[in-house]
């Protein structure tokens, strides 16, 4: 049959990042997607080898732009498990609070792009017109809407004061009532069910198998989620992993919409838990040996592989982003699809291009 | 005839629809200018649109480092602009390449590859930043001529 | 005059065809057949001013006719049986048999022999046609003569096949001439069953062995029309005493149990024009060549089911039996319509809009106004012209880039600048106002509008027919013209009879107020003549170019001028455009930016892959196989329906 | 499944404030702490060269014998990181953003070297 | 037949002015649709500014049939209103712009860009589906009327929407379809993003752009024509119907998702044809 | 202090992870570390339950690995990946885009290696 041979990015409105997928459809059916990568590659993590170890702070905080805090995080987080260093209960409950704020502007974002991808605009604009509370709450504790620079090996370089607290407080509520009132149009509207209902679906098994994570995982039916591993305050606050077991674009949206008031309550729990005490301890020496830390971020399972030589360079720094782990599974998705559920499906797994390439 | 080219030519500066690359950048620049065209800055005031097509568009935004790869993809999306255009550079990767100038796939900043009108400069700037950067564009839009 | 006249049409081909077959000298053959084309039209043309008249001979060249008329059939029906034992087919053999035997008991105990002459009418419906045949057919005659150089020479034939083929085609437009100024329906039965024999004459001509099935199946086919006729015959000999066709229509309606037999006419005409569940022979005679299936599709062959219907339109207004015939052709029109969206193959695309305009010109018939009836005129004319053009332009194609698959002619502007540019016209006069086609399927709408099931059956289908024909016109002109148009030598004998035809359907749509005035009203009129009951009334007034009604206007000059201002425009806009710059496509900025590879993109691997481009066939939607099967099952019951609405 | 759950939010949207920032017409107030444009005083600044080490752009030079502190503002990522480990407390970040350009610039400030006495040194000279 | 002075009338409203109201309707649109999205939208005249600026801007051409096209499917349009004016056959002057749909069709399948080509594809399959219904709603008003001439609506005591409601609703369908508004902007959307990215208008820029979006304002105005036939009696009755109708238009577009075209095919033929049949079987039982 | 993991060889190697995928891990990922002048040090990360499993595969430079993509189709993007960054080949991988999954032709390095620059070498078919 004739088919139609088209390339789907690397510059296309709906994506809004570039990632190349050659597409052949029949009468508007995928029947081959092929994807290319390498619009975004940077080749980051070998500039371990010029920059110190406090400095890659700054720059695996800038693998990406949405998931910027928690790559920091991580990435102290290996550095201090190596050099043995303990971190104060304050600093661990500050990153927290952080990470989850991120988790929510994340979510936000995905929830708008993910309407714009099977054309509700409204929908689109009301979600980013919600995160816009979020960014204050970024700018103003941290100096930055986006990249919040406020971790460093061995603690935080921020503090938020009992006023802060407050009013974060007052601001969450006001978006998690402005989330909550989306809800049926997220998730039970004819509209928006008849796009994502049963489309993309990647049964559990197909999920594990393909190396699935984060809510790409947990939208099949599989619970895991990393903040299991008790990692910053996780130990002292209250979590459960969501999941939904269709497997489909709406179960991934579930579970995105779900996490979302999911963080803002762990915001909550954490900020109203905050010990008292210092935001930092001072580190000495170098690092040396091998690390492997893996922390939950907005898109799933993020791990770091360091390796220190004992110099102030590192030896390694190896990134595996849950985008790069959502490729093979979103390649397996695509074929049987229609030419209009492309972008929904991939939008599915929130791909974040920069992580994946760095 | 002059009332209606001085119209076109008022029209310019009015209706500056935008196609926004994503040239290996970290998102942060991309989110923010994203975060523009939604309801809270809403550049549709001034009749901006993204329109998503090079064709279509007269501003270019860009940010991003860019590399071997996505160089190629620059140029030809700044060729498919009809003329009169103005490229628009935001966030420090893309006005040198920021963090990541000495990384091994990176060649540097847009102006590079295409001649860049407004450099905006921040790691990723703010929105207002980016709208101060279209206007400064526009500003070179208007004294453009039909080249 | 009249006798002059009569002879050129009908005699005249056959004697040409017998010129062709015996001799051998291709010049020769050539002149033959382009002067019996130029002679059909002259004659055809000056029948204009004569009609109506009625004639009739008794002797023609010498000959008696009707004996021999008669005796030409008994040996035409032997000759399709033992075709049909020569094919091993048991069908033929049965239909052909049987109409043996009933037309030896019609002959032999029903009929006096008195009256031994043949009466043929010409009125302005069978002049409408005999214009088609004779016009139409005759072009497509000398465009075949290049044509068939051509195709011999592809199939490396030794000895040129052309005599027999050409000394068919002839004997068809004589035959199409002489069945449609019959009013005897036994003679009308004689030519309709002659016309199947040229069908499989012509649909098996290459000997390939699907076109000897496809022929076989033509064959058999055409002989259930023929029995389907023959039956009617008989039971209207039986009921009036009389075939002749202008009798049986006057008499018709008043007769008890009369709607029957016009049933049975109407399934002999529905076999003849292709109609589901009847259409796989005209599918069929795709295999043959190109000039073959546009004389079967456009002018000649399909054309005398529908007339047929149309003839016999006036003996049964208003009736359950016309109910059903509107419904039969509309459901016709919606169905095939679907199944042309499946096709790629640019001739079954041809073959399945043929089926399904004449279904509309099928349902006009059924519906039986006088504005459907000069609807059903005015589609029979221009389908005729446009489709016709069409035929020949893909067959100029196919032989040109050797496939006739839509798929393979994108941008076939560039390689084939002149036929490209009339096949895209020729569709547009298919789809468009201001051309004739448009208006007939506006006045279809029109006079259907109260008709609950039929107009939404129009609607459906119009708007299919719109899908498959506009994808089409819009692939001819998809390429960047960026190396420029190569120009196109095409023989002179392929150029002008394209150039003509193209021409004549926009020179006739905008000549249509006229046509109407002088063919379609004096047509209605004999219609009243005809059937006292009726009283119709001409439907439009014509007034500056335009047709009116109370129900409605189609201001057909104004529109023609806007089209020429339009066209001024768009042409002059065109020249402007030329100093644009040139821009490559728009491929989400992977563009190749090597020369060396254009419209590719750089995908994965680093690897240019060209772009391809394709029509949605919808082919999950509507398998044409599983439609088919629904259609026919769908038509078979409306057939059933009609003959049993008939009773 | 519900059709249109969104209706209330549109036509609340329709008749209550609409939240577009009047920007530029008004521009807000930047919060505390914000890290705008990246401003050296000069007149503090010891030339001792830890910013430049310390910056993880590597985007500023200091050179101490002619007293010059350069920074390239375009690969500058307002990271605060300089602005930490900067013994004199010198570098700030300010509240607004660094304005958008319309060429390449780089801040070139001309201080005093710290070997002399800082009481003659000329004013030191911004270069935009 | 119509006077000299009433044909040159209609041709300057239906040439001139109609654009121009056109224009101002969809300005007002995007206002609309603005603020329900909470901000604060463009100015009303932003049409006009976009459309003179994209007509200086340079002519960038692939095909120059492209160029052909867009002035023809112009020119239907601008034809069709004039009809709509002058009061003529509705059958025809929706048959006229017909022939724009065809050509903007042709036009982009000049281009062999695959993102033009489908959605010139599914250009087709949207005329493909809103053209019955338009036909039938047509047909409903000859039932009723007993003619397809405008002139003959004029001459109704009673607006035409209580004896035609479903066939209101169809036509309501039919023109979003026809709008390309949500869910239905399927062909090419008009601001937002989609994944055939500006689908037929894609490799149409500049002048031609603007070409297309004056096409595109008389047919916003031929159909806010048709929808203030159904209340022909009173001119403040047609405003308000059109008004009302156009508001539920944004009003839809923003409360749904785009949905796929075979969706659309499917449910606008099930839900048009069954409307039209009970309407049209009311009228003629 | 290295992580705990269990040593293969390039001949146990699609062995254990096959048995690992039939025990019920999932595949994390791949690291490559640019060890001396003549090794890699090839480490597979699986995960089940949020227990981690590493194997560890080091190699002499230039010479193929087998890939084990045949196992876990997910494994083609991180072996493309250090094809690509390493210039290590991969025996047998499922998709193979031939190092050029992130490089353009203008990159003739394998720009991860630390020692000593390893010319990029095509990659098996
Ligand atoms: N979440 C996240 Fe990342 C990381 N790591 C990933 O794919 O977003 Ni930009
Ligand atoms: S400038 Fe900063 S925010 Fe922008 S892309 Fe570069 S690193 Fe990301
Ligand atoms: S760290 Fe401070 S004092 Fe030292 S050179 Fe930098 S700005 Fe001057
Ligand atoms: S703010 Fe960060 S990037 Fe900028 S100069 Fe200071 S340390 Fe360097």
């Amino acid at each position: 049959m004739a088919q139609t041979i088209l390339p789907f990015g690397p510059q296309h409105p709906v994506l809004p990042e570039p990632i190349h997928l050659k597409l052949t459809v029949e009468d508007e059916i995928v029947v081959d997607a092929l994807p290319a990568l390498g619009y975004v590659h940077r080749g980051l993590e070998k500039l371990c080898d010029i920059r110190d170890y406090n400095q890659m702070v700054q720059i695996v905080e800038r693998v990406c732009g949405i998931c910027s805090k928690i790559h920091a995080m991580c990435y102290c987080q290996g550095i201090e498990e190596m050099m043995g260093v303990e971190v104060p209960d304050r600093a661990k409950f500050l990153r927290v609070i952080w990470s989850e704020l991120h988790r929510v502007h994340s979510h936000l974002l995905w929830l708008g792009l993910f309407a714009d991808a099977f054309g509700f605009e409204a929908l689109f604009y009301q979600f980013w017109k919600i995160r816009e509370k979020v960014m204050d709450i970024n700018e103003a504790t941290t100096g930055n809407r986006v990249i919040v620079s406020v971790n460093q090996v061995g603690g935080v370089r921020r503090d938020l004061s009992a006023e802060q607290l407050r009013w974060i407080d007052a601001e969450l509520k006001v978006v998690e009532a402005q989330v909550r009132a989306l809800r049926a149009t997220t998730l039970d509207d004819y509209t928006v069910k008849k796009r994502t209902k049963g489309i993309g679906v990647l049964s559990s098994a197909q999920a594990m198998e393909l190396g699935a994570a984060g809510p790409t995982l947990r939208g099949s039916g599989v619970a895991q989620d990393m903040r299991q591993l008790k990692y910053a305050a996780f130990d002292r606050l209250d979590f459960q992993p969501i999941s939904y077991p269709d497997g489909d674009s709406w179960s991934r949206c579930a579970v995105r919409y779900d996490e979302t008031l999911q963080s803002i309550d762990l915001v909550r729990q954490a900020m109203a838990r905050l010990p008292e005490g210092e935001l930092s301890v001072k580190v000495k020496g170098k690092p040396e040996g091998e690390v492997v830390t893996r922390v939950e971020q907005p898109r799933g399972e993020l791990l770091y592989y360091l390796k220190g030589n004992g110099t102030n360079n590192l030896d390694r720094c190896r990134i595996r982003t849950p985008t790069f782990a959502n490729i093979p599974p979103l390649v397996v998705m695509l074929p049987g699809l229609e030419l209009a559920d492309v972008p929904v499906v991939v939008l599915s797994i929130d791909p974040c291009i920069s992580c994946t390439e760095r | 005839m002059q009332a209606i080219l001085d119209f076109i030519k008022s029209s310019r500066i009015k209706s500056p629809w935008l196609m926004h690359f994503d040239c290996g950048s970290c998102n942060g620049c991309d989110i923010e200018t994203l975060a523009c065209l939604t309801p809270v800055y809403d550049v549709e005031r001034f009749g901006i649109v993204n329109v998503g097509n090079p064709k279509h568009a007269d501003i270019l935004i860009v940010s991003g480092t860019v590399n071997h790869r996505n160089k190629k993809v620059l140029a030809n999306l700044y060729e498919q602009m009809p003329h009169p255009k103005v490229v628009v550079a935001i966030g420090a990767c893309g006005l040198s390449g920021g963090v990541f100038r000495e990384a091994p796939n990176v060649v540097g900043g847009i102006d590079k590859v295409i001649p860049v009108d407004a450099y905006v400069p921040g790691c990723p700037p703010k929105p207002e930043a980016i709208i101060d950067g279209v206007v400064l564009g526009l500003q070179k839009f208007a004294e453009k001529s039909l080249a | 005059m009249h006798s002059t006249l009569m002879f050129i049409l009908i005699v005249l081909p056959f004697l040409a065809a017998i010129a062709c077959a015996v001799v051998p000298v291709k010049q020769v053959r050539s002149a033959v057949v382009v002067v019996t084309g130029a002679l059909l039209v002259v004659a055809s043309l000056l029948l204009i001013g004569k009609v109506p008249f009625e004639t009739s001979f008794t002797s023609m060249a010498g000959l008696p006719l009707a004996s021999m008329t008669q005796l030409a059939d008994f040996l035409l029906l032997g000759f399709v049986l033992f075709l049909g034992w020569k094919h091993k087919h048991l069908g033929i053999k049965i239909l052909a048999g049987a109409q043996l035997v009933i037309l030896f008991a019609l002959e032999a105990f029903m009929m006096d022999h008195h009256a031994a002459s043949m009466a043929f009418v010409a009125d302005p419906l069978s002049l409408t046609l005999v214009l088609i045949i004779s016009i139409v057919g005759s072009i497509i005659c000398i465009h075949a003569i290049p044509y068939m150089d051509n195709h011999e020479h592809h199939l490396h034939l030794t000895i040129s096949r052309q005599p027999r083929f050409f000394a068919w085609l002839v004997v068809l437009l004589g035959t199409m001439n002489a069945l449609v100024l019959t009013n005897d329906l036994l003679a009308f039965y004689f030519f309709f069953e002659l016309t199947t024999l040229c069908s499989y004459m012509l649909i098996g001509h290459d000997g390939t062995e699907e076109a000897t099935n496809n022929s076989v199946r033509a064959l058999y086919l055409g002989s259930m029309g023929g029995l389907a006729l023959l039956l009617g015959a008989v039971f209207f000999q039986n009921m009036l005493g009389s075939l002749e066709i202008q009798e049986i229509i006057k008499l018709a309606p008043s007769a008890g149990y009369a709607m029957l037999p016009m049933a049975l006419l109407c399934v002999a005409a529905f076999v003849k024009s292709a109609q589901a569940p009847f259409q796989s022979w005209l599918l069929g005679a795709m295999v043959a060549p190109t000039p073959t299936s546009a004389l079967l599709h456009s002018s000649t062959m399909v054309k005398a089911g529908v007339y047929l219907v149309l003839r016999m339109a006036p003996g049964f207004v208003d009736t359950t039996l016309s109910t059903y015939v509107a419904l039969f052709g509309a459901f016709t029109f919606l169905a095939t319509a679907l199944l042309a969206v499946s096709q790629s193959n640019a001739k079954r695309i041809l073959a399945y809009s043929t089926v399904s305009n004449l279904g509309l010109i099928i349902a006009c018939a059924g519906i039986n106004t006088p504005a459907a009836t000069a609807a059903a005129l005015f589609l029979i004319i221009f389908h005729a012209v446009s489709k016709a053009l069409l035929f020949l332009c893909v067959g100029t194609i196919e032989q040109r880039i050797e496939s006739r698959d839509i798929e393979d002619m994108h941008g076939l502007f560039v390689r084939m600048p002149v036929t490209a540019s009339l096949a895209v016209i020729g569709v547009l006069t298919m789809i468009l106002p201001p051309f004739g086609m448009l208006m007939g399927k506006w006045m279809a709408i029109e006079s259907a509008a109260a008709n609950v099931p039929v107009i939404m059956m129009l609607a459906l289908g119009s708007a299919i027919t719109l899908l498959y024909w506009a994808r089409w016109a819009g692939l001819l002109m998809s390429h960047p013209l960026q190396g420029g148009v190569t120009p196109e030598v095409q023989p002179k004998l392929t150029k002008y009879p394209l150039v003509a035809l193209c021409g004549g359907a926009v020179l006739l749509s905008l000549l249509s107020p006229w046509i109407y005035s002088a063919l379609i009203v004096p047509m209605i009129d004999m219609v009243n003549l005809a059937n006292p009951q009726a009283m119709f009334e001409a439907p439009y007034v014509t007034s500056k170019g335009m047709l009116g009604a109370d129900s409605g206007v189609f201001p057909v000059a104004p529109l023609f001028l806007v089209l020429i201002v339009g066209m001024f425009l768009g042409l002059r806009v065109l020249k402007n455009a030329q100093g644009a710059r040139e821009a490559s496509i728009y491929l989400a900025g992977a563009q190749s930016r090597t020369a060396q590879t254009p419209d590719s993109f750089v995908g994965p691997v680093n690897q240019p892959v060209k772009v391809a481009n394709a029509n949605y066939y919808l082919t999950r939607l509507l398998p044409e196989g599983k439609v088919t099967c629904w259609v026919n099952t769908a038509a078979v019951l409306l057939a059933l329906l009609l003959v049993v609405g008939g009773l | 499944m519900r059709l249109g759950p969104m209706v209330p939010t549109v036509v609340k949207n329709l008749i209550s404030k609409k939240s577009t920032r009047p920007y530029p017409f008004v521009v807000r107030e930047p919060f505390p702490d914000q890290r705008g444009e990246l401003y050296c005083d000069i007149e503090q600044c010891i030339f001792c060269g830890t910013c430049a080490r310390k910056c993880p752009s590597q985007c500023i030079t200091v050179d101490k014998e002619q007293g010059l502190w350069i920074c390239d503002p375009f690969a500058c990522v307002y990271c605060g990181t300089c602005e930490e480990v900067c013994p004199t407390h010198c570098l700030h970040h300010k509240g607004a953003w660094r304005p958008v350009a319309g060429e390449r610039q780089m801040i070139e400030m001309k201080g005093t070297p710290p070997k002399k006495k800082k009481k003659d040194a000329a004013k030191d000279a911004a270069a935009e | 037949m119509m006077s000299i002075l009433g044909f040159l009338l209609a041709l300057v409203v239906g040439v001139f002015v109609a654009p121009i109201l056109g224009g101002l309707i969809t300005g007002l649109d995007r206002r609309i649709t603005a603020r329900i999205q909470s901000r604060l939208g463009p100015p009303i005249l932003q049409p006009f500014y976009d459309v003179a600026k994209l007509l200086g801007k340079e002519k960038l051409l692939n095909n120059s049939w492209q160029a052909f096209c867009a002035y023809v499917y112009l020119v239907a349009a601008a034809t069709s209103v004039v009809l709509f004016f002058m009061q003529s056959d509705l059958l025809l002057i929706f048959f006229v712009q017909a022939v724009g749909a065809v050509f903007l069709v042709i036009g982009a399948m000049s281009v062999p860009s695959p993102y033009s080509q489908i959605g010139a594809q599914r250009e087709l399959i949207q005329v493909l589906t809103y053209e019955p219904l338009l036909v039938l709603v047509l047909a409903g008003i000859y039932v009723h009327t007993g003619t397809f001439k405008i002139s003959g609506i004029y001459a109704l005591e009673e607006p035409m929407l209580l004896k035609l409601p479903l066939l209101f609703l169809v036509l309501g369908y039919a023109l979003t379809i026809k709008l390309r508004k949500s869910p239905f902007d399927i062909s090419a959307s008009a601001h937002a993003h989609q994944e055939i990215v500006r689908g037929v208008y894609t490799e149409f820029s500049g002048p031609y752009l603007a070409i297309l979006e004056i096409a595109h304002f008389y047919e916003v105005i031929l159909i806010l024509g048709l929808v203030s036939l159904f209340w022909s009696t009173s001119f403040v009755g047609m405003l308000v119907l059109v008004a009302l109708t156009y508001l539920a238009e944004i009003l839809v577009d923003n409360v749904s998702s785009r949905m796929t075209w075979r969706w659309m095919v499917t449910s606008a033929w099930a839900v048009g044809l069954t409307l039209t049949l009970i309407n049209l079987l009311s009228l003629t039982m | 202090m290295p992580i705990p993991t269990k040593q293969v060889t390039k001949e146990t190697l699609v062995a254990e992870v096959l048995q690992l995928k039939n025990a019920g891990w999932r595949i994390v990922t791949a690291t490559c570390v640019d060890l001396n002048e003549n090794e890699f040090d090839l480490i597979y990360h699986f995960d089940k339950d949020l227990q981690m499993e590493h194997l560890r595969l080091t190699v002499p430079k230039g010479a193929p690995v087998p890939s084990i993509s045949g196992v876990y189709l997910a494994a083609f993007l991180v072996e493309n990946e250090i094809q690509d960054q390493f210039g290590l080949c991969f025996d047998g991988l499922a998709l193979n885009f031939a190092n050029h999954l992130y490089l353009d032709d203008e990159v003739a390095t394998t720009p991860f290696c630390k020692f000593g620059v390893v010319r990029k070498t095509a990659a098996a078919e």
